[in-house]
């Protein structure tokens, strides 16, 4: 048998394949559609510290090959969270990981200790790629210091795994991955929605409620696809990749670029059934070849720059 | 009062037929037992395009009788493009039926039905679940032209009475059908609307001046439309039956009114007087 | 007549359309396919000081909504460019922009100086978004210090206008326009391509042949609208919007976010017509809403966080 | 040696014809008289896709007669399967013709032409031309399977003697058609070919080894299709006829050999001798 078994510091999934977060609900919506014990795992909506109502209306708009969210984290808030929604994830046949997103450090520290205490929570995702008010609309994966304070105080809350959201929207993503690694990420998520907007031309106004938004789906994929090989090649944790995932040939791309696990959150607006069929073709894809597991690609795209005229290389 | 409940699956079903309304609306009609066993009238089904290089698309039940159940779809873009193009034979697969639809079950004895444009795709079910329960039922339909309204005559044989506006005057009264339906002097003990949103807050303003429950049926830009994802939502009363039952900040920034439902999830049916819009 | 006409410093355009560097040689080769008299101008391939070979292939990847290319600055360099090319560009019924890139900040002041000596160049596009062999594989753009360098250099050398081109891989393109704009730019081209990849997963192998590329096509469009709206935030300069623009509808977009004129690359291979239908669709638009100039829409969407409920808003 | 140069144009045509060789195999026929008046052997074109949301897409003018010409597609993926979708009087656009085609003119009168599944789309114009200018026309054409070939009658039509090969051995020899062609004892004086690039590379394997001169037909990836994005590049000789003429540091890093030629334009069809690959 092809194992398709993975592990994400002491998170084992029996499957490589992570829902994204803010994308599944908790799972329960998705229930009628696919059978959840052929999914590794959900990563759950994030949640703050306080009830947020969210963004103004409209959050959602069609872009090539992609869309643009704009949602805004509505959410219960934590203490609503813990006492009426977590008992629900009990019976769930795969891994549930909580998402935490926070406004200041000590947000993270504080939701992150009393999310990760419930027995339902398998892993903690911590979402430093949202909007931090404190430091004026930058997010704290914007910042390796910020990035440094905020795994480093869940980190000293909890021992569960803890995995760390990056942000696109940086200069250099491998470095920001070094410091989450460095004070103590277990692993990596990469990488949460592009910055965009969309423009509506008869009202003369921003399409979103919230003028900006987050681009994902297939048309960020290659912009997803280069920040894992580029985060492969600077830290030693394992990576989830994500951004645009639809077909086990994307999903392919992403272990070879470098990535253990992969999340799915877009592909399954177009089409519920997309994990089943990506986990099926990536078993194909090791049986047809005599691989034994997803280790004996992980990573193998991530060559050297061996090309004798890299030197003189670029995007031009 | 509590809307009704969907159970949902992803349906794999083959092309019955396929007729061209108007240029640009397409009914496609599928071999669909599964989903007639099951959908309510005012569900919604998302539909995979067939390439699968897409998102799928929000689509109204339009009717669902013995083993076929079929769509109306208006051509606006790409996705409904590679949908109306699908041949007698061909695959279509969608998802649902989702949503919660109208709530007929308060024994209404007259009922107004408006419908602007592709709208009436999502009253069709509705009329004829009325009829069938012994209330009288009359459509006010609004097209901007005449061939738009090709398929009123389903509404008649369901037992309506049937009343067109065109924008252009090529049919029936000239002007938007809210302005006919504001006429009326039969007022009605309820009101069921589909259409785009400016007709539907017309609607609204009518039935309440007419102090008339009205049910109306929105149509928003959906991502995943099972609840998911909370990009589809609308201001709604806190504490009413649609809302969700969970702390939110309000829409003033306040813990007061009004809070944000799904559109897909909460409804796409709505009791007019529970939206904040 | 509706006036179509714009102006970047002392750069006058009879149409807002510039065609982007690198995607449309020197204009000879769409020369039968568009009356070349109804575009603004051209922006020749960039050049550098000596002449490049280019990158390694394939240099090409068709993606979702839009394409990945690794040239690599093919190129004659400045000599017999000087000596061959630019006597070509005199018939041009046009605008000819040169492109320069280097380097070394001191390249840029190098090229510059003896490309904008030629009365065939109208203006010089700086473009500082290519690779930076100097500081070890960081475009110049990419860092607020070297910005400030090339383009404080290259102001020095020349008074025709000079056009800075920024690139999105960084956290805040914003604050690199405001460096470019305080020394001495006359417009900023925003943006360049965005870095991404391509996996061959059948041969284990980045399908480029220099592993990583840019994006461009419509994939980028939002990218490149909010880019272009934050810019126009910061500066006071005028703006080349570009990324992905196709439709009239695109280039509305690019207009009402702030951009005073527009580059077209991608949207030329589809179809060599799209410069020209672009402009008749803004002149349609411009018309039925009864508007004299492009100037009456520039940044018209271009609001301020006026939203009540921005204080909480993000991308989550 | 300078290969024949191009007059390209946007061409608006409408579609006359549509026939299914194979199942993903299509022949479209267009009212192009412009086209059919300046397009010569190996000459492609470059097909704008009926929704323009993708780009175009790369074709050989297959057949170029009176006011038709066609071209011949392989649906691969999704621009390919867009324009194979068309219907005869549906509109097609596209821009060309371009590139330099094959160099006919030197009076060869023993020639063999090689062909691989679709890459003899790109041929039948200059086997017609050959027999026309009197030379003897051999067509050595491989593909997957029988149903593939369907279109070898038309070489026969024009004149030239057909071997064939399929990989599956469902018609004619068994195996590689470059294997058949090895085979071969009356020595050609020039060889054409076009095909996938492992078929070309054997090509030319055997035409060095026979010291015969070979014309290579070449697929790459395009962008632009008119030589303005240096994207397809293959590397040449430097100094050869199809070199670009302008100094270029080479592929070893020095200024030797080789130096990139653009696909699209300095080819598609290059000397076998002057590839470096
Ligand atoms: C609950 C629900 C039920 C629906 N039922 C139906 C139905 O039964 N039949 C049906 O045809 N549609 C129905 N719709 C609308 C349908 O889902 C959208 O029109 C569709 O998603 C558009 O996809 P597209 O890719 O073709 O167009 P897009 O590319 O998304 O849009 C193309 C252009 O059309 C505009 N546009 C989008 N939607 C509409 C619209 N509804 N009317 C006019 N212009 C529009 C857009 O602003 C854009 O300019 C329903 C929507 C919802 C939420
Ligand atoms: C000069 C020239 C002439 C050409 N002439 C013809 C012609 O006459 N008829 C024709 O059908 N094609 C021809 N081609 C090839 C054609 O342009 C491409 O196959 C087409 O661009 C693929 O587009 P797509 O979007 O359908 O597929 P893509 O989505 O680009 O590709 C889909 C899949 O098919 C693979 N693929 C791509 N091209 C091919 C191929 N040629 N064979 C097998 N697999 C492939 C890709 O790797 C990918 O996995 C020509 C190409 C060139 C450069
Ligand atoms: C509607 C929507 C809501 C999202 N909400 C969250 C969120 O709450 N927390 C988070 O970490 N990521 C969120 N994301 C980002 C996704 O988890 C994922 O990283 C991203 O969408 C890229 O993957 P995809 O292209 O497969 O969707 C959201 C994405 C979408 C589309
Ligand atoms: C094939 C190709 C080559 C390019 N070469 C250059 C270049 O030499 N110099 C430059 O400044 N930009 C170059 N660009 C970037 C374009 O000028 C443009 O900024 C970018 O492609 C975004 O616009 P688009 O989506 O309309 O193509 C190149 C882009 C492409 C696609
Ligand atoms: S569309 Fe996702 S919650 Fe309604
Ligand atoms: S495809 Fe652009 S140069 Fe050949």
């Amino acid at each position: 048998m092809t194992d398709l078994s993975v592990s994400l510091g002491k998170l084992q999934l029996a499957f490589p394949t992570l829902m994204a977060s803010g994308c599944y609900g908790s799972g329960e919506e998705y229930a009628s559609f696919i059978d959840l014990s052929q999914v590794g795992g959900i990563v759950l909506k994030s949640v703050t510290r306080w009830p947020r109502l969210g963004n103004a209306t409209p959050r959602l708009v069609p872009t090539p090959s992609g869309m643009l969210n704009a949602i805004g984290l509505q959410n219960p808030g934590i203490d609503w969270y813990l006492e009426h929604e977590v008992r629900k994830f009990a019976d769930r046949p795969c891994a549930i990981i909580g998402s935490v997103a926070g406004f200041s450090v000590d947000d993270y520290g504080y939701i992150t200790e009393r999310l990760a205490r419930r027995k339902e929570i398998a892993a903690i995702e911590v979402n430093i790629s949202c909007p931090n008010v404190a430091s004026e609309g930058e997010t704290f994966a914007c910042d390796p210091q910020l990035t440094k304070k905020v795994v480093e105080l869940t980190r000293s809350v909890t021992d569960k795994p803890l995995i760390v959201k990056l942000s696109p929207n940086v200069t250099d993503i491998a470095a920001i991955a070094v410091q989450a690694q460095d004070a103590g990420a277990d692993a990596l998520a990469v990488i949460n929605t592009v910055r965009a907007m969309s423009i509506d031309v008869d009202a003369w106004r921003p399409r979103l409620g919230n003028i900006a938004g987050g681009l994902s789906g297939a048309a960020i994929r290659p912009i997803a696809l280069l920040a894992v090989y580029e985060v492969a090649r600077a830290v030693r944790i394992p990576i989830v990749g994500q951004g645009g995932i639809e077909t086990p040939n994307d999903a392919l791309e992403f272990f070879l670029a470098g990535a253990t696990a992969i999340s799915i959150g877009t592909a399954n607006f177009t089409d519920p059934r997309a994990p089943l069929r990506i986990v099926e073709g990536v078993r194909d894809y090791l049986q047809q070849r005599n691989l034994k597991s997803l280790k004996e690609i992980t990573g193998k795209a991530n060559v050297g720059f061996s090309n004798a005229h890299q030197y003189e290389g670029d995007e031009g | 009062m509590p809307l009704v409940q969907s159970s949902a699956a992803v349906h794999t079903t083959t092309v019955l037929d396929r007729t061209e309304l108007a240029p640009g609306v397409v009914v496609i009609g599928l071999h669909a037992p599964d989903l007639v066993a099951v959908t309510r009238p005012g569900h919604f089904v998302m539909a995979i395009p067939p390439s699968g290089e897409r998102a799928s698309v929000a689509l109204g039940v339009y009717e669902a009788e013995g083993e076929r159940a079929s769509f109306m779809l208006a051509v606006v873009g790409s996705r409904t493009r590679e949908l109306a193009d699908v041949a007698p034979g061909e695959r279509v697969e969608f998802f649902g039926p989702l949503g919660n639809g109208f709530d007929l079950s308060q024994g209404h004895k007259n009922v107004a039905i408006v419908a602007g444009g592709v709208g009436i795709a999502s009253v069709l079910l509705a009329a004829q679940a009325l009829v069938a329960g012994g209330a009288r039922v009359r459509l006010y339909y609004g097209a901007r032209t005449k061939a738009l309204l090709a398929d009123a005559d389903k509404f008649e044989q369901a037992g309506c009475a049937v009343h067109c506006a065109t924008d252009d005057g090529s049919l029936g009264f000239s002007g938007f059908i809210t302005d006919l339906f504001a006429k009326t002097e039969d007022r009605p003990d309820l009101v069921l609307a589909c259409g785009p949103s400016p007709m539907l807050r017309a609607v609204c303003k009518i039935a309440m001046q007419m102090n008339i429950q009205a049910q109306l049926s929105l149509e928003e830009t959906f991502a995943c439309g099972v609840g998911a994802c909370w990009g589809c939502v609308i201001p709604v009363e806190r504490g009413s039956a649609q809302a969700p039952r969970f702390p939110m900040l309000s829409t003033d920034g306040n813990r007061g009114d009004p809070v944000y439902a799904r559109i897909c999830r909460e409804g796409p049916v709505f009791w007019a007087h529970e939206l904040r819009w």
